[in-house]
């Protein structure tokens, strides 16, 4: 059966070469290709589940060895895969998400020239994410980690005509090289440590190394995930990446590529355990994280941006979690499930808005379009109670037992963590309310608007089939995006009570991950209770201030905090000055002093000899009787000279 | 007497290069023919030398041995070790695709008399090049060795003087005084590196009286040939400037800008990806195995060199306007990993360097060839000359961002195994230096990725709108390049095979051992 | 008379010639005093001689003289070439080539 | 009176005087200089008595056939074994027969012939009213420009006295290295002194130069034998005896039957120091050392090419021979004093020469500066004292002669109306125009600049090599550094040729006889073979490295 485990990978492999190297020859089919080949992954995923099912539990681990890669001295690395419970679980969120937004993406590029290329990249993605997931060593792991950060540049900066576009790419990029530093500085530090760096052996022995060590390690594996899962303090591209097709936000920017940070923080659970500052550090990162989204979805009017603010907020409560240890790291990965179901349909529903909307991102332009997009209306409405966790749907089952986790944290740590956490529990009822009225309720602001200016940062190019300033007349989209929705909003309505009824989650991953049950200073009832009080609170704010009176068409103002919200709470600006023109003023200077000291003192010495020689030359003046003296001179000092010898 | 393979293997390109240059004016496209058939028929040769090769075998295998002068004690000796192997074999896979790449860059001039034959020339002297690099990475005695790294430099002198883009923006005059100034400073710099090491050369002479790698290191073992500490010091550093010069290292690296700027994007290539092997290639062979105690001591400049040549180089590769001078900055930061991992005294440093040489060979040619293409199209070698061209020629800005994620060493591709390596390597034992240099592959991405969206993405620039995307020529020389970068990514053991061996011999001449782990986890 | 006396005297004469070699303009004194040197080696070949007491010294000082004579027919050849292409015989004036 | 005593008078008046026996002479060792000379003799005969026109190919023939000859009487005498086991001292004690003087005398014997080729070259200047001519003026005593000289044009004369005059050279420079008393020395000196003086005076062109060349070389030349013949006086006065290994023997005190006067002397250092000094500081002036080195570019650019060629070469070759054997053989005992000076001049020559040559605009000044800066590395192996530095030299000599010959053969071809086009700018693009010649140069300067696989590269290591071994490490060093000085403007005179664009009214390049053309080749194919195949001649100048006491 582990044969199977690289077709996983090879299926959308082979997809992404056929469509890339094919050509335009491909054009008509490619997307089917691609929509197909990725849906054979998923397939192939749940045979593999079926097989994992058949087995009790703690022979759920699959190895398969396919080549040895770098083999030099007692440096091995395997191209080796393990699939187990964590990595079945993210195959077939990956593969199921993906395949649905391949599906819709059919719907919502059929007007991109370069549709086929798209395809190509997701399925890309696709394989690089499976890659990622199944990889049984930290280096093979790092293929897959920059392979996915690969394909969302290229998805980011798909419509590369657009330089903001192809900015915001570079951005993420970059920004995720930094955390790439802190990978493979982690991997190094393995080695050093351990003397390698598969899983296996890493994990059996993590207890034996020294603490610090540990430490070191856990918090270079930090980093790494702070810049794939836009953690502060290296969440700055994320907002930006927004500029990539809608369902590219949604695979890769909500469901999947972005939780990767968690993957690998859950994955190397041996090692945190055993460095309890690291996982302090962890939870703070994930606390600051989750507020900071949040805050900056409260002040977005973009609907990408808003969902983008929370998407960083959730992964906070992850991350959060996975911090907390063995009480939460089935919890975060449960929440990452449930979220890649019902952010990927929120997303989606976006899209579908956009799509129906000539690609208007614009909320405050938005307005009463329930009535135009129902079935868009109902699967985002599910979507929207799932994530502020209303009773009953999937988001209320993880995010309240990650509540619950932080509190259990016990001492002040544990009262500031789940005071965090309800916090943001708030502020997501919030802003997502907000998000729902200002989209689907209240007036129709879309009507009679101003001309918009051609060069608004949102313009896509299937606008310009539509007519630059024609109103737009609202439509639901076709079939081929809105199944995808449905499906989703059946995942996110459904999935949470699925997971929790009999703890069928907690026991399925529980071989991998280990668990404990925490002491909750508060009884689960009161934490639910709390949570509860805080989302009607959210609500309530969010329809007294967008629901009751009308919302303005151009944003007003604002306090302080709504001022620094929108601008992302000023951290790109503090970038800007400190990174980017910091560095563009060391590099022009250091092109100067390559330029007049290093090659100057090269050309100098060569001028110096010119002058000198120059100067000699005049003594060559032709006159033979000087030629004489200087001869008289020269015998003269050899006699000298010759007699000095003697003499000393 | 078996059949002298090695010394074929350099001589083939040689007599090439004569008859290249033989060829009458009117038949160039002859020529280019011959040059190609020749430099394809090399690369079978190295080919059997690739397979006659055994990992396992002897240190140095397939050697030859003749008098030549004994009055300096100088014999004819060749052989080749694991990293000998790989980089011949490098050598003689770009020199086609160079030859390729190339095949108008020498159309004559209008000036000039019947007899002026610049396309003969200019493979011809191609080849000449790439006999006296094989020779070189052959050649086991030192002697012989510097004779070819000296007159190497006359045909790559001619070369980048000779040929250059053929649009300039300050039009023909001035690009050929540039030329030329180009030209003379690489001579100049490698020159006197050059003439540095022979004063060295000559004391070893003087020390060992004799030249052969082998001879010295048996003295050695047996005693009867004693270096003074302060002796194999001078000896060391007269060796080890005129590699820091070739290869580049910090701060005697300003000659490689200028020469790759200059030179056709082909000569270019020949410049970073095949000669300056050799000054690398030659810190491994000779200041390890010559002077173990001095390359020890000497180690710690050296490394810090080496960091601040990657930091620098990157830097610097972001604050450039011009593409091919952007590229040389980034193989002098490039270089800085080679010597880093050389120095690093490690297995992995030393087996990821010598991976090193043969990536960034590979990389870098095919970055460079593109950019060439690109360059060749629109006439100017300014970044901001271009943008958008993604739009109309999109299989050339795809090899060209292959090219680039190679350079930056994305995870896949070849170069960031050896990378990999060469950081591990250091690593291991200099956990500091590790980390700094593990942030050049932030800048790394920076400058490659500045690079590609001013020039490729963007609204379409109306002096590109009508280029033309890669023609079969070009796409014949990029293609391999890239499925080539992609294999060694994901299965360099047939490189790390041949190579390991070597690298431990070069280990134990050194006497130094890897670093032990802290945990022992390994199965 | 002590003979060295007489050495003493051929230095005086040789360096009265290398001085008029440097300070004279005219070829022709130029030349004249080149030949006083010689004469001043003469002088100390004959001196030495007679000092040693044997007769090489002596005899050099006739090929001396023999040479000085060649030396005579070629100079003089040479500079009257010059003064009639010159119209002068100055050395100074002879400096098409310097630097 | 008694009869006794008249008997008695008569017998002492009868008492026999005793007679003078003939020197003894070895005619057959002392052959290559004779034939030589005697070619000489025959050349000048030839002048008086061979109508003009035949005289040219007469003299040529005759100096060519002689030159041959010559060469091949020192290879005959050195299989012999003159050169090695049977080195000695002919003609009573005058001039050494041994490996140094052989190789030496070869050197220049084939140097000498090369050079006459390029002196016998009559197709590079344009036919003169129909009459082929040559690099030397018609006829050397007219005023340039007068009637006399139109006329003599006219009349198709040529100096066809320019190739006795050139044995006669040669054959002063084929005793001056092998000569073993310093008179020998000092007339050897002179007998290759003057012909140069006068053949640097006879351009066809540019007669006002060459003549102010042949004043200065003249006169500098005069004032410098002059001091050397002090030297020799002195030295003579300090033992009493001009032969080498006499003053060698009193120079070390190992001499013996010391007579009070020699006793006087003797003890006198400063007659031995300044008598040496002043000798070989006449030696330096003719190898062109700084500081007496100023002589030569301005001679080597106003002098004919073909006698700059061949006085580059040649005159170099004798000279250090006659240095090394002075400093070997006199003065060893004086080692310790002349090291220290030695390495001073050697110094400042190598680095002189090279950097002056660096702002150079005249290709034949050029390689003037090049051949001083070439002087000082040859010193570098002078001073090595060990048999190695002897040989080095001597292969260091072999090759550089050559390669010299065939550069200012290349120069005389690059002509434009008015003559040779020796300014550097005018070699703008001759690449471009001709590109063999142009090829051939740049061989040349690279083996000046001593790229390997050059002759240049072989001397240079056999050279520093040896210094190394003498300890004179900083010596090499220095040396080191000036090549590379050097190599800048052999460089500069490459890209000028290759990578500027050609002056439209630049030069063209003659088409020379099968002459110029061998000896071009020759250069070329000494300076590749002492470079890639050195083995042998070193070899050559291993054996060749002894000289006989």
């Amino acid at each position: 059966m582990e044969k199977l485990i690289a077709l996983l990978i090879a299926a959308p492999l082979l997809g992404a070469a056929v469509l890339l190297v094919g050509g335009r020859r491909l054009d008509r089919v490619g997307h089917w290709i691609g929509t197909l080949l990725s849906t054979a992954s998923f397939v192939i995923g749940l045979v593999l589940f079926a097989g994992l099912l058949g087995r009790n539990a703690e022979h759920r681990t699959l190895i398969q060895h396919l080549w040895t890669w770098v083999p030099v001295e007692s440096f091995q690395a395997d191209v080796t895969f393990r699939l187990d419970q964590l990595s079945m679980t993210f195959v077939l969120l990956i593969t199921g998400v993906g395949s649905l937004i391949h599906l819709y993406s059919v719907g919502y590029m059929a007007h991109d020239e370069r549709r086929r290329r798209f395809f190509g990249y997701l399925n890309l993605f696709l394989a690089a994410m499976l890659l990622l997931v199944l990889a049984d060593n930290y280096l093979l792991l790092y293929v897959g980690w920059e392979g996915v950060g690969l394909a969302s540049y290229l998805l980011i900066g798909f419509w590369q005509h657009k330089p903001s576009a192809a900015t915001a790419a570079k951005k993420a990029f970059l920004v995720n090289r930094v955390g790439d530093v802190g990978l493979s500085i982690a991997i190094m530090l393995l080695f050093t440590t351990f003397g390698t760096f598969a899983f296996g052996p890493v994990l059996d022995h993590a207890g034996s190394a020294s603490e610090g060590k540990l430490t070191a390690i856990a918090l270079m594996l930090l980093l790494a995930a702070c810049g794939k899962s836009a953690q502060v303090p290296l969440q700055s591209w994320l907002g930006d990446a927004m500029e990539g097709p809608t369902p590219v936000s949604a695979l890769i920017h909500a469901a999947t590529m972005v939780t990767a940070g968690v993957y690998l923080i859950v994955r190397s659970a041996a090692v945190f355990n055993a460095a309890p500052d690291a996982q302090l550090v962890v939870t703070v990162v994930g606390a600051v994280t989750l507020l900071f989204g949040a805050i900056v979805g409260c002040a977005k009017d973009d609907i990408k941006k808003a969902l983008a603010g929370s998407t960083m907020s959730q992964i906070g409560y992850m991350v959060l979690a996975a911090g907390l240890g063995p009480v939460g790291y089935v919890f975060a990965i449960m929440h990452l499930v449930t979220h890649g179901f019902f952010k990927a349909g929120l997303f989606l529903g976006a899209g579908s808005v956009m799509h129906g909307m000539n690609d208007e991102v614009d909320m405050r332009k938005y307005g009463g379009l329930r009535t135009y997009m129902p079935v868009t209306f109902v699967t985002f409405g599910l979507g929207y109670l799932a994530i502020i966790g209303f009773p009953g749907l999937s988001g209320f089952f993880s995010k309240d037992k990650i509540i619950e986790a932080a509190f259990a944290k016990g001492g002040t740590e544990g009262w500031i963590l789940g005071g965090a956490a309800l916090l943001g529990a708030a502020i997501t009822a919030f802003y997502m309310t907000r998000v729902m009225l200002m989209t689907f309720f209240g007036e129709e602001r879309w009507r009679s608007r101003p001309t918009r200016s051609p060069e608004a940062p949102s313009a896509e190019p299937a606008a310009e089939h539509q007519g630059e300033h024609a109103e737009p007349h609202p439509h639901e989209s076709p079939k081929v995006m809105t199944i995808p929705m449905i499906v989703l909003a059946v995942g996110s309505v459904f999935g949470g009570a699925f997971f929790s009824v009999g703890d069928r989650f907690l026991h399925w991953l529980e071989p991998v991950t280990g668990h404990s049950e925490g002491d909750s200073p508060l009884s689960a009832a009161t934490v639910t209770g709390a949570t509860m009080v805080c989302l009607v609170a959210g609500v309530a704010i969010a329809w007294a201030q967008y629901g009751r009176k009308p919302v303005p068409a151009v944003a007003p103002r604002g306090s302080l905090l709504t001022r620094a919200a929108r601008r992302d709470l000023y951290q790109d600006d503090l970038n800007h000055v400190v990174l980017v023109r910091g560095g563009e003023h060391l590099t022009r200077s250091l092109v100067y002093v390559d330029h007049t000291l290093v090659d100057g003192v090269v050309n100098g010495t060569a001028a110096g000899f010119g002058g000198l020689s120059g100067r000699l030359r005049r003594l060559q003046n032709g006159f033979a009787r000087s030629y004489a003296v200087s001869m008289f001179g020269g015998a003269a000092l050899l006699v000298a000279a010759t007699l000095l010898m003697r003499a000393v | 007497m078996s059949f002298p393979l090695l010394t074929a293997t350099a001589a083939l390109p040689a007599l090439g290069a004569v008859a290249t240059a033989a060829v009458p004016a009117a038949r160039r496209t002859a020529a280019k023919w011959l040059a190609l058939l020749v430099s394809l028929a090399t690369l079978a040769l190295a080919v059997v030398v690739l397979v006659r090769f055994d990992p396992d075998g002897a240190r140095y295998q397939l050697t030859e041995s003749h008098a030549w002068i004994k009055a300096f004690g100088v014999r004819y000796e060749l052989g080749v070790d694991g990293i000998a192997v790989a980089l011949i074999a490098l050598t003689a896979l770009l020199i086609p695709f160079i030859v390729l790449a190339g095949w108008h860059d020498a159309d004559p001039l209008e000036t000039g008399s019947r007899r002026w034959r610049p396309t003969q020339g200019f493979f011809a002297l191609i080849l000449a090049v790439e006999a006296m690099v094989i020779i070189s990475f052959e050649a086991t005695d030192v002697f012989v060795f510097y004779i070819f790294f000296e007159a190497m430099l006359i045909p790559m002198y001619f070369l980048i003087g000779g040929f250059g883009d053929r649009a300039h923006e300050h039009g023909e005059e001035a690009a050929a005084t540039q030329r030329s100034y180009a030209a003379v400073k690489f001579l100049l710099y490698n020159l006197v590196g050059g003439l540095i090491m022979l004063a060295a050369v000559i004391g070893l002479y003087v020390v060992a009286g004799n030249f052969s790698l082998a001879e010295i290191a048996q003295a050695r073992a047996n005693g009867t040939l004693h270096m003074a500490t302060s002796t194999e010091r001078w000896l060391f550093l007269g060796f080890f400037f005129a590699f820091a010069v070739k290869a580049p290292l910090w701060p005697l690296h300003t000659w490689l800008p200028n020469a790759m700027q200059e030179s056709t994007a082909p000569v270019a290539v020949l410049i970073t990806a095949v000669v300056d092997k050799v000054g690398t290639f030659a810190m491994l062979r000779f200041c390890l195995q010559l002077f173990p105690e001095a390359s020890k001591w000497a180690t710690p400049v050296i490394l810090v060199l080496a960091v601040i040549s990657i930091v620098y180089g990157a830097l610097l590769a972001v604050g450039q306007r011009d593409i091919k001078r952007l590229v040389a900055y980034a193989s002098i930061s490039h270089f800085g990993f080679i010597v880093l991992g050389i120095f690093a005294m490690t297995s992995q440093g030393q087996s990821g360097a010598t991976l090193y040489m043969v990536n960034h060979g590979i990389s870098t040619a095919a970055l460079m060839l593109v950019a060439g293409f690109l360059i060749s199209r629109r006439g100017s070698r300014l970044i901001a000359d271009y943008g958008g061209v993604q739009k109309v020629a999109p299989v050339l800005a795809g090899t060209f961002l292959i090219g680039g994620l190679a350079t930056l060493s994305l995870p896949g591709l070849a170069p960031f195994v050896s990378e990999f390596l060469v950081l591990v390597g250091t690593f291991t034992r200099y956990p500091a230096i590790g980390v700094v240099a593990t942030f050049g592959i932030v800048l790394a991405a920076l400058y490659t990725l500045v690079l590609y969206q001013r020039t490729m993405t963007g609204p379409v620039k109306p002096e590109v709108s009508a280029m033309p995307d890669l023609r079969a020529r070009e796409l014949v020389v990029v293609a391999p390049l890239i499925v080539l970068l992609i294999f060694l990514g994901v299965y360099p053991k047939p490189v790390t095979d041949i190579v390991n061996p070597a690298v431990k011999q070069t280990m134990s001449d050194v006497q130094k051992k890897d670093p032990k782990p802290e945990v022992e986890a390994a199965k | 008379m002590n003979p060295v006396n007489y050495l003493y005297l051929a230095a005086l004469l040789f360096t009265i010639g290398a001085t008029g070699v440097l300070i004279r303009r005219n070829a022709i004194v130029v030349f004249m005093c080149v030949e006083l040197m010689l004469n001043a080696c003469n002088l100390a070949f004959v001196v030495f001689s007679r000092m040693h007491g044997n007769l090489d010294g002596q005899i050099i000082a006739f090929f001396t003289m023999v040479v000085a004579a060649a030396e005579v027919v070629v100079g003089l050849a040479i500079i009257v070439s010059l003064f009639r292409t010159r119209h002068s015989a100055s050395v100074d004036d002879a400096s098409l080539m310097k630097l | 009176m008694s009869a006794a005593a008249v008997h008695s008078l008569w017998t002492t008046a009868a008492d026999p005087i005793s007679k003078i026996d003939a020197p003894k002479i070895e005619y057959g060792q002392l052959s290559p200089t004779l034939i030589v000379v005697g070619a000489a003799l025959v050349g000048v005969l030839i002048e008086a008595f061979v109508p003009r026109k035949g005289r040219y190919y007469a003299q040529v023939f005759v100096s060519a056939v002689a030159l041959c000859a010559a060469f091949a009487a020192v290879v005959a005498l050195a299989a012999d074994g003159y050169g090695t086991t049977k080195a000695h001292i002919a003609a009573m004690g005058a001039v050494a027969v041994d490996g140094p003087a052989l190789f030496l005398q070869g050197t220049i014997l084939l140097a000498g012939l090369v050079g006459l080729f390029t002196f016998a070259e009559r197709r590079l200047d344009p036919e003169a009213h129909g009459n082929r001519v040559d690099s030397f003026a018609a006829q050397a005593a007219s005023v340039p420009g007068s009637d006399s000289e139109k006329a003599a044009i006219r009349a198709g004369f040529t100096t066809t006295e320019v190739f006795p005059l050139l044995l006669f050279a040669i054959a002063g420079m084929l005793v001056f290295p092998a000569a073993n008393d310093l008179l020998t020395l000092f007339v050897a000196l002179e007998v290759f002194s003057l012909p140069l003086y006068l053949l640097c005076a006879v351009a066809r062109r540019k007669r006002l130069m060459s003549q102010e060349a042949a004043v200065k070389y003249f006169l500098l030349g005069a004032f410098a034998s002059a001091f050397t013949l002090f030297g020799i006086a002195l030295l003579y006065g300090y033992a009493g005896s001009v032969s080498y290994a006499r003053i060698a023997q009193v120079v070390d005190g190992t001499v013996t039957n010391v007579d009070p006067a020699l006793a006087g002397t003797m003890g006198n250092d400063a007659l031995l120091l300044l008598g040496s000094a002043l000798l070989v500081m006449g030696l330096l002036f003719k190898v062109g050392a700084v500081p007496f080195h100023m002589w030569t570019p301005d001679v080597y650019q106003g002098a004919p090419t073909p006698v700059t060629g061949f006085m580059a070469a040649a005159t170099k070759v004798a000279a250090f021979g006659a240095l090394l054997r002075l400093l070997y053989v006199v003065l060893p005992g004086l080692r310790w004093d002349w090291r220290p000076v030695m390495w001073a001049v050697a110094i400042i020559t190598m680095l002189g020469g090279a950097i002056v040559a660096i702002t150079q605009t005249d290709i034949k000044r050029l390689l003037a500066y090049s051949s001083i800066a070439h002087a000082g590395f040859i010193l570098a192996g002078v001073i090595a004292t060990s048999k190695d530095g002897v040989s080095s030299v001597l292969f260091y000599l072999a090759g550089y002669s050559f390669v010299t010959i065939g550069a200012f053969a290349v120069v005389a071809l690059v002509r434009d109306a008015g003559g040779e086009a020796t300014h550097l700018s005018k070699w703008a693009g001759l690449g471009r125009r001709s590109p063999l010649v142009a090829a051939v140069f740049a061989v040349f300067l690279l083996a000046f600049a001593g790229i390997p696989l050059t002759s240049g590269f072989a001397g240079k290591f056999a050279v520093f090599k040896a210094a190394a071994d003498g300890g004179a490490v900083p010596l090499v060093v220095v040396g080191v550094l000036s090549s590379a000085i050097a190599a800048f403007f052999y460089i500069r005179v490459i890209v000028l040729m290759f990578f500027s664009e050609p002056r439209p009214e630049g030069p063209t390049v003659a088409v020379p006889s099968p002459l110029t053309t061998t000896a071009i080749a020759v250069g070329v194919a000494a300076t590749l073979v002492l470079g890639v195949a050195p083995q042998y001649f070193l070899d050559l100048a291993n054996q060749a490295g002894v000289f006989v006491r």
